[in-house]
């Protein structure tokens, strides 16, 4: 009984981890600009592909590949914020149109994707193959070390936004651009730069994810959700907000397919959302006003 | 002789560790025009959320209103039983145009038909002093001012018992301020019982038959305008050597 | 002519609708100058104009010699040209020290950062109290400092203030009308923009009557009409 | 241009002009794309009611579509309800799913209406999974029965019939839209939406406004799902689906969010491109990065949605 | 002569893009072949794609009518188009030849009440009964044989929640238990994509089973279970429905999947003795570059079938007619021999029509060990297996 628990709970965390991973960087945008980025996904699933491009199409190896997708989905995301979001600064629709152009962009990069690469499946090779058992239970050594990378991640962004002056312009720039643009802030650089520091972290994530699930052109679905999930769920206000809700729901999560099998965790899952909202109206960790 | 329309008893309202009302006692008599002053961050719009529960009620403390116990009750009923605000920053509806703002107000009040809606509209926005010329427009394009008017021309048109004033002078000219002046008096001699927060001595002094002074969440003196203000604590906390 | 700002002929406004109607003014080192007149005629739009937040539609503005006739508003901040908005809301999640640190952004103004924050918090100790509180719950007196100290952070070489005294209690605004004082004593030519003419006429050197975007009279220290004219000059034009 | 024009003269010209259609258009084909898009017109310009003009960003309004599909479905095909009663029943039960989802979602604030609807919809699709004994599952409901008038059968003459019954649906959904956007009620939905508190502050009740904004706005979209299972004569989960979100979704902004005609302007406008696009070979990808692309110049052309861009064209002069 | 369209509704885009895409070419590839040997009865072809993307009623309803609004269409050929087939309503109201090469329980649902209403409607695949209960016998007899030893006669079953899966789980449940089996698991997942086997694993290495069955067919989440099985196997037999057939399967998981086992029903039935097959899967891979799955080599039979009963009849506009002339085809095709059953319109499932055929894959290597007829290899003890 115990090991199973373990094993749960280690299951649970490397879930948590993912979750944290795929969100950080839909968190970094919202928290600061203000933008929910549906197109975060599809960057995922661009980091992935270019990961596999240069990595395996050229075989430049797996590190190349995750470097080359890292970068190259910040360059997307760049141009993402270019055209798409900054022409709509301070429309009191902005949010929602800022919704639909990011769903333009999602649906632009899987088509784009599938022309390209086509709607075959495709995996990358692992950063580290085999086994590792933590306490007793046997989790692949890849999926290990993104447990170790995701809080690393996690707090070199946090200290970032929070304590650096650059940081603390972007969260400016998205609560008064008026104000920001006052004290001398470029209010479209930073916008830019907030936008792919994102990109950045999906196609990470991306190319990381690209070792333990397949890559196909609507790969960045599933993520996408889970990661709105782990944002809102966690309360708008930070990224320790969105980091602990991704564990907490990794955990919750991996102990209700202990309890109840995987079919009927997602109800539950999204049920206990619904009911934690009611009563923390701002999310689990989000400030009450 | 006194009957209070509007009581709040031992109110208190702390946010953390701060108490930015504290224990807080007075009542206002009905018709008559009662002021507030009080150091910045002394607790005035405070006061007056926690009265009407926008966005909180108090943390402990009552708040009666023409006898009931209000201070449970959700906001908007509030508003409807007459007892009505303005903001001190300006609030406005910006996509709807000053007629369209009051229309609302008169009809989820006074649960009036449309058109007498309008009428009364109509009315207050020329009591207010509202450019007619500008009554079509949407609020976002509207002065500082013309926001302000429009504001507390909404909350006339919802007839209230009394009227809740945070600040409204501050940004007026000289001129503007005694205009408003004047439209207190009216507003108060048709029955409506004010209570006026306001920096602007001027104002503030000339209508108000009686002030209390907050401070540090507390009141800090109250009676006849004219002996607050020879207050020495007053002098010291709030009005400074201009007396 | 070596005017420090030198404003000539400015046209702008909102879209379709024109509010500034051709405003010329200036003013020189180590002067001070206020803009008064009715609502909703035009003055923060003319501030708005200067830091670049809206392009003039004709016009020049040129500042310490140089023209910055639709620069970038970064640039014209890290030239020295700071304003302090009205009524401002600041950064609502921010809290009052990230602010006030933020604040000293340009390159020029992070330098001496702490020095600064310190003469703010000399200016307003209700910041001290309040540092660690998030701008949107502060009382409108504490954001109008909070904003105030904003602009002294930017290391400003003129400052423009926007209705400073806007709700601030009397006795504060003593304490500001000093610090103002003071504030133009260290050097810095300030540009204040106020409904209350008394606060005005005991800074500034001239005054500047704003009306339909348009200036209908500029009144000298020299031809001083004195507060009385000017009380007539502004109750006269209040029936428009 | 003159309010009057936009707000009555043209509306009215192009219903007449829709009238007409099947006088032309005498193929099934073209006739099952208008009966499609009024379909969507319905789901997006009643959305538009509680995302535009209340600011509630309900992403499970397709759940209330689906809700009608499979209550229709279920009515006439096990129960066997005449299909036109069948149909009015889903804009009951959707009505009713819209007040389980309100009162949560009443209390919350902006982003997370999303979630807690997303959530919903989630939970409508697995509930229809599960539950197959009842809805058949992944396999759907098949074979359901199809609308006569008498002894009319509306499989006859392409379409011809279901073509007016989804205009006439459309034409009821809009006058209904269009007289609580013009009353107070629907004055007070943008007040609740861009000032809260000062709309508390007037007697508003903000979490009223929006149980009965989302409630309103299901109805319409119940029906028209029912319509939907009727027409195709198939309920199957893919309703729930994110495509069908999206594609409703992207209706509404581009139409214009807050108008009341945008959202069934972009409706049309959208079913017809994608179509157009359609049948080109080895395309087919490439047809939805071009609509994307359209939505997106649409967008920046007009953030005010395809009617803002009417009004550039044809600059209304302001009243100065 | 004129040009006959064939039109192929189809998932081009969206989550099935795969199999969507090798249906157009399987039909693309017949078309070609057809119009190079100078078209049939005077009639040359042309291909028409209907996508139906994610498959939602609208979108496939909508693919569907834009086909069948085109006078020249004179077929419309699937693999599958929708979860529930409801298009095959549309097409029998207006006698469009209409083939399909999957979800058969539907296609019977929806013809075998009346069949003479579908009279233009077929189906490549057998009723998949086969699926239920076939294997049973075949894993006792290659324990009988000692090909394989069965440490218990225990079997663990997981299910996708889909009619395909589902359908096939509750059957082999009811044939094992026939058969005296113990069932120690019968999960069922949520349909869509699966990232995490371990839950369930973790369970069967409580108590490992003879036989490990998973009849999730999709291949990515088939795949995800054959490698996080073998990060800690245990001593069981694993099958898999369909999924390991989709060539993909062998890329994804290369070494991990040596030993697994699977079955098809109206599958490519590639051996010595169905020579067609070898043919067609050669031509596929010269034309298009890639190995195919099942729908590929379908698709191609479906039109080569119906250009038959279009020689026959020779007015493409009689498809009441070219339809009942399909029902009587009896073809060697690359699935086996195709005769269709007048009942359910479905081909005939038998050994020597289209059987059920059993699959190892071993090293990469498929291998056909039954029937015994057509068996291309033997089956082996998977390594893991002691
Ligand atoms: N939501 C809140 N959270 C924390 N502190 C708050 C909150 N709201 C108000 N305060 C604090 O409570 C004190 C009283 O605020 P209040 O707005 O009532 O002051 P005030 O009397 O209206 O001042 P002013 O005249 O400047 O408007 C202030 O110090 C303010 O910082
Ligand atoms: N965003 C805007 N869009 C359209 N018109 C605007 C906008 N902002 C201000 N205006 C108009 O510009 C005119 C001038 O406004 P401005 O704020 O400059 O006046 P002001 O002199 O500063 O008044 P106050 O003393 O109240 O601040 C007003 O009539 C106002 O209606
Ligand atoms: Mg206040
Ligand atoms: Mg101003």
């Amino acid at each position: 009984m115990t090991e199973t628990l373990i094993a749960t709970l280690v299951s649970g965390l490397v879930l948590g981890s993912l979750y944290a991973l795929m969100a950080s960087g839909l968190s970094v945008v919202w928290t600061t600009l203000g933008v929910f980025n549906f197109s975060h996904g599809a960057l995922m699933m661009v980091g992935a592909f270019i990961a596999w491009t240069v990595s395996e199409a050229a075989g430049l190896g797996l590190l190349a590949g995750i470097t080359a997708g890292t970068l190259a989905a910040a360059v997307i995301g760049v141009i993402i914020e270019r055209l798409l979001i900054r022409p709509f600064y301070g429309n009191r629709n902005m949010l929602l149109i800022t919704v639909m152009t990011t769903l333009a962009a999602m649906i632009i990069l899987e088509k784009g994707a599938q022309i390209i690469w086509g709607a075959r499946l495709k995996q990358l090779p692992r950063l580290i193959d085999g086994e590792v058992s933590v306490f007793g239970t046997t989790i692949s050594a890849h999926e290990a070390v993104l447990a170790v990378i995701a809080p690393l991640v996690l707090i070199a962004i946090w200290r970032f936004t929070v304590s650096t002056s650059t940081g603390r312009s972007l969260r400016a720039v998205g609560q008064n651009q008026n104000s920001a643009t006052l004290i001398g802030i470029d209010v479209p650089v930073a916008f830019a730069l907030a936008f792919g520091l994102s990109a950045a972290l999906a196609g990470l994530t991306g190319a990381l994810l690209g070792s333990i699930r397949f890559i196909t052109p609507v790969m960045g679905a599933d993520p996408l959700v889970k990661a709105m999930i782990v944002v809102i769920f966690g309360g708008l206000g930070s990224l320790g907000a969105t980091a602990g809700a991704a564990y907490v729901i990794g955990i919750i999560e991996a102990l209700l397919i202990l309890w109840l099998g995987l079919y009927w965790t997602p109800f539950v899952l999204f049920l206990l959302m619904i009911i934690v909202l009611i009563f923390r109206p701002n999310g689990i960790f989000g400030s009450a006003e | 002789m006194s009957n209070p329309i509007l009581q709040t008893i031992g109110s208190c309202k702390t946010f953390g560790g701060l108490k930015a009302v504290n224990n807080v006692s007075f009542s206002v008599d009905q018709g008559e025009i009662f002021g507030i002053a009080g150091p910045n961050g002394s607790g005035k719009s405070t006061l007056f959320n926690l009265m009407t529960g926008i966005p909180y009620g108090p943390t402990s403390g009552e708040v009666r209103f023409q006898g009931n116990r209000i201070d449970k009750w959700p906001a908007h009923r509030i508003a409807r039983a007459g007892l009505c605000r303005t903001f001190q920053k300006d609030a406005e509806y910006p996509e709807l145009t000053a007629d369209e703002t009051l229309q609302i107000s008169a009809v989820y009040n006074g649960r009036r038909g449309g058109r007498e809606a309008m009428r009364q509209s109509a009315r207050v926005l020329e009591l207010v002093g509202f450019a007619a010329k500008r009554r079509q427009m949407r609020s976002h394009e509207l002065s500082v001012y013309e926001k302000k008017q429009l504001m507390i021309a909404s909350a006339l048109v919802s007839r209230p018992a009394v009227l809740m004033l945070d600040e409204p002078a501050s940004g007026l000219t000289k001129p503007e301020i005694a205009k408003l002046d004047n439209l207190l008096i009216d507003v108060n001699k048709s029955g409506v019982t004010i209570l006026l927060i306001e920096h602007v001595l001027s104002l503030l002094l000339s209508v108000s038959q009686r002030l209390v002074v907050l401070n540090y969440g507390e009141i800090l003196a109250e009676g006849e305008p004219g002996d607050v203000v020879k207050d020495e604590a007053v002098i010291e906390a709030y009005l400074g050597g201009r007396g | 002519m070596d005017h420090l700002l030198n404003i000539v002929d400015v046209t702008a406004g909102y879209g379709s609708i024109t509010i500034l109607r051709g405003i010329s003014l200036h003013l020189d080192p180590g002067e001070c100058i206020g803009l008064f007149g009715p609502n909703g005629h035009g003055k923060s739009t003319l501030l708005h104009t200067i830091s670049g937040l809206i392009r003039s539609t004709s016009g020049t503005i040129s500042f310490d010699g140089t023209d910055i006739t639709g620069a970038k508003p970064p640039q014209i901040v890290n030239s020295g040209l700071i304003q302090s908005p009205q009524g401002n809301t600041l950064f609502g999640d921010m809290q009052v020290f990230e602010t006030l640190e933020l604040a000293a952004f340009s390159r020029r103004a992070r330098k001496d950062r702490e020095t600064n924050i310190q003469k703010v918090i000399e200016l307003f100790p209700r910041l001290g109290e309040r540092n660690t509180q998030k701008a949107k719950t502060l009382s409108g007196g504490e954001r109008q400092m909070l904003s105030i100290g904003c602009a002294l952070m930017c290391a400003p070489r003129l400052l423009m203030l926007d209705e400073p005294t806007l709700g601030l209690s009397p006795r504060l605004k003593e304490e500001l009308a000093v610090a103002v004082g003071k504030i133009a004593e260290s050097g810095i030519p300030l540009v204040i923009v106020e409904q209350d003419v008394e606060f005005l006429m005991s800074l500034a050197d001239r005054l500047y009557l704003v009306e339909h975007g348009e200036i209908v009279r500029e009144i000298d220290r020299a031809n001083a009409p004195g507060h009385d004219e000017v009380m007539r000059l502004y109750f006269g034009e209040h029936t428009h | 241009m003159n309010p009057a024009l936009r707000n009555i003269v043209l509306p009215l010209a192009c219903l007449a002009m829709l009238a007409l259609v099947p006088v032309f258009a005498i193929d099934g084909y073209t006739r099952h794309l208008f009966v499609i898009a009024f379909i969507y017109a319905i789901i997006a310009s009643n959305w538009n009611l509680s995302l535009g003009h209340c600011g509630v960003f309900n992403f499970g309004h397709l759940s209330f579509f689906g809700v009608g599909v499979y209550t229709t479905a279920i009515a006439a095909k096990t129960f066997d309800v005449n299909p036109w009663l069948a149909i009015l029943f889903a804009g009951v039960t959707a009505a009713i799913a819209a007040f389980l989802v309100a009162a949560p979602v009443a209390r919350l604030k902006g982003i997370y209406v999303v979630l807690v609807t997303f959530a919903f919809s989630q939970l409508a699709m697995q509930l229809v999974l599960s539950q197959s004994y009842i809805t058949g599952g992944a396999e759907g409901i098949v074979r359901i029965p199809y609308l006569r008038l008498g002894d009319y059968s509306f499989l006859k003459d392409y379409k011809l019939g279901y073509y007016y019954v989804g205009l006439g649906l459309l034409v009821i959904s809009t006058l209904f839209l269009l007289a609580v956007t013009n009353s107070p009620f629907g004055k007070s939905l943008k007040a609740v939406r861009d000032a809260e508190d000062y709309a508390a502050a007037r007697g508003i009740s903000v979490s009223r406004q929006r149980v009965l904004v989302i409630v309103l706005s299901a109805i319409f979209t119940g029906i028209a799902g029912g319509f939907y299972a009727i027409y195709l004569r198939v309920a199957s989960p893919e309703v729930f689906g994110f495509g069908t979100l999206s594609l409703a979704l992207s209706m509404v902004l581009i139409g214009g969010a807050g108008t009341t005609y945008g959202p069934i302007v972009a409706a049309l406008a959208l079913t017809f491109a994608t179509e157009s696009l359609a049948g080109l070979r080895g395309f087919e990808e490439a047809r939805f990065i071009v609509v994307a692309v359209a939505m997106i110049l649409v967008l920046r052309l007009a953030p005010g949605g395809l009617l803002g861009l009417l009004d550039k064209l044809i600059p209304e002069k302001r009243q100065e | 002569a004129d040009v006959i369209k064939i039109g192929v509704l189809a998932p081009v885009t969206g989550k099935a893009a795969a199999d969507g895409q090798e249906m157009v070419n399987g039909a693309q590839l017949a078309v070609d072949e057809l119009n190079a040997a100078g078209g049939v009865a005077g009639h040359t072809f042309e291909l028409a794609v209907g996508d139906v993307g994610d498959a939602s009623a609208d979108a496939v309803a909508t693919a569907a009518e834009r086909l069948l609004g085109d006078r020249a269409m004179g077929a419309i050929m699937t693999g599958y188009a929708s979860g529930s087939n409801f298009e095959i309503e549309m097409m029998a109201e207006q006698d469009m030849v209409y083939m399909i090469s999957a979800n058969s329980a539907q296609t019977e649902g929806i013809i075998k009440p009346n069949p003479d209403d579908f009279g233009t409607v077929w189906s490549m695949t057998p009723s998949y009964a086969g699926y239920n209960t076939e294997i049973v016998p075949v894993i006792e007899g290659l324990g009988a044989d000692g090909k394989l030893t069965l440490p218990n006669k225990k079997v663990a079953i997981i299910a996708s929640d889909n009619p395909y899966s589902k359908g096939i789980a509750d059957g082999m449940v009811e044939s094992f238990k026939g058969a005296g089996w113990e069932v120690t698991e019968n999960d069922l997942l949520p349909f869509g994509e699966i990232n995490d086997w371990r839950a369930f694993l973790a369970k069967i290495r409580q108590n490992p089973p003879a036989v490990l069955i998973n009849t999730d067919y999709v291949s990515a989440n088939a795949a995800t279970f054959m490698t996080q099985f073998m990060e800690d196997p245990t001593n069981s037999l694993v099958f898999i429905q369909y999924a390991p057939s989709v060539p993909e399967f062998l890329e994804l998981t290369k070494e991990k999947s040596s030993g697994v086992v699977y079955n098809l029903l109206g599958g490519v039935l590639n051996t010595p003795t169905n020579p067609r097959a070898a043919e067609v899967l050669g031509k596929y891979k010269a034309a298009f570059g890639n190995e195919p799955g099942t729908y590929g080599p379908a698709l191609y039979e479906q039109v080569l079938i119906y250009a038959d009963a279009l020689a026959k009849v020779g007015d493409p506009s009689k498809r009441a007619a070219i339809g009942a002339e399909i029902g009587k085809t009896s073809k060697q095709t690359a699935m086996g021999k195709i005769q269709f059953d007048p009942a359910t319109h479905l081909s005939v499932q038998s050994n020597d029509g289209v059987p059920i055929q059993f699959y190892q894959i071993r090293d990469g290597e498929r291998f056909l060990f039954y029937p015994d007829q057509y068996a291309t290899g033997e089956f082996a003890q998977p390594s893991w297996m002691k």
